[in-house]
């Protein structure tokens, strides 16, 4: 299984700090169009971490890993 | 722990205690407060939210970034979290090096390096309203709201 | 008081609080403390002189420049005279700007301002001597010792 | 008459913080070369500033003016 999280307006959106859901086996880009289908988010400017590192969107998931989506941040 | 996500208010004195050094010629420190106007809009307060893990890895790999690209470097960084009023401080940016020049330049870039690649954010509140910001860069367009390749797997 | 010359020791957070302001997204520190080693030679104390009353002026003068050139700057500096140790603190610029560029330039514009006009002198002490150091502007070649003549009566 | 001040080197050399003189009509230029033949000084690198402002060598001191001699400055 694993956990994925969301920050800024997509916890907003989701209304979740985070879901367990089985993704090992996708693709972040094939995550990123499930989600957007179930939860109606547009996640095509959003990055992705994957434990805690910034991974592209082919990236494989493997079961245990951490996904974030990554909105453009506005620290400092 | 030069590195950290504070949920309570930053203790300035205390981030540069930590690049303090017998080396040092120099300590230059940023310190980002909460404006009221932001194009000519009133901001209420603002609420800072962090991927907090993931957020101190980021701000420790600028600092490693630092000590790679200017020689003596010491570098420190406290970003806050959660509601911030009108001139609260934000982040504060700590480096020492032996020559001021790159005291200047190396916090600069600690800055600039926060904007692009550490998640945090923040929701701004105002009389009529709220909106999470996205990136705040003054002066680098990034119109995909993501880092260059060069940042991922960094 | 924002423009001051000490024989105690200075307290940074209370340079910085005198430039907060609500139009202050940014604040800039410029600390500048004593180096063990300069030119491989090793320092074992330093004694800073001033001319006071001339030097508070001066300090001055910078920040109106500054005033003049970065919209909305705020800028509070105070250096320290007597004896100081390795890691002491000599002076502390604090620089707060509605944007960060301009704090960070303003700032930078204001250290490099004292070494050319503010009447303050450090002594070195090594192990084998002691001198007291002319002008260390280490990007501008000033070798006659004396400020421009656009400095003069200003 | 008028306060004759030194700072750093030239106050080690002279052995006072400042001298009473009458320089009153005399030139920045002409009280360096009375200076420099009285005490042996090297003032020609040497600023100077009358009532705390700086001075050039062809300002004419008048009665009661502070001057005071600024070697290159090492601040900050």
């Amino acid at each position: 299984m694993n956990k994925i999280m969301f920050f800024a307006h997509l916890r907003d959106h989701v209304g979740e700090e985070s879901v367990t859901k089985d993704a090992s086996g996708k693709t972040i880009a094939e995550l990123k169009q499930l989600l957007s289908e179930e939860y109606g988010l547009k996640l095509d400017t959003v990055m992705a971490a994957v434990n805690e590192e910034f991974a592209s969107d082919d990236e494989v998931i493997q079961d245990g890993d951490t996904v974030a989506f990554i909105p453009p941040v506005s620290g400092g | 722990m030069n590195f950290e996500i504070s949920k309570e208010p930053i203790d300035i004195q205390s981030v540069i205690d930590k690049v303090v050094q017998r080396e040092a010629g120099a300590i230059t420190t940023f310190i980002g407060t909460v404006r009221e106007l932001t194009h000519g809009k009133k901001t209420l307060y603002l609420i800072y939210e962090a991927y907090e893990a993931m957020a101190v890895k980021k701000l420790e790999q600028i600092g490693k970034e630092i000590k790679e690209r200017w020689d003596g470097a010491e570098v420190a960084i406290t970003h806050r979290t959660g509601k911030l009023d009108i001139t609260d401080v934000a982040v504060v940016i700590a480096v020492s090096t032996p020559h001021r020049a790159d005291a200047y330049e190396a916090n600069r870039y600690a800055i600039e390096r926060i904007k692009e690649i550490v998640p945090i954010w923040k929701k701004e509140h105002w009389e009529d309203g709220e909106e999470w910001i996205g990136n705040q860069l003054e002066t680098v367009a990034y119109p995909e709201g993501k880092p260059e390749a060069k940042d991922l797997n960094e």
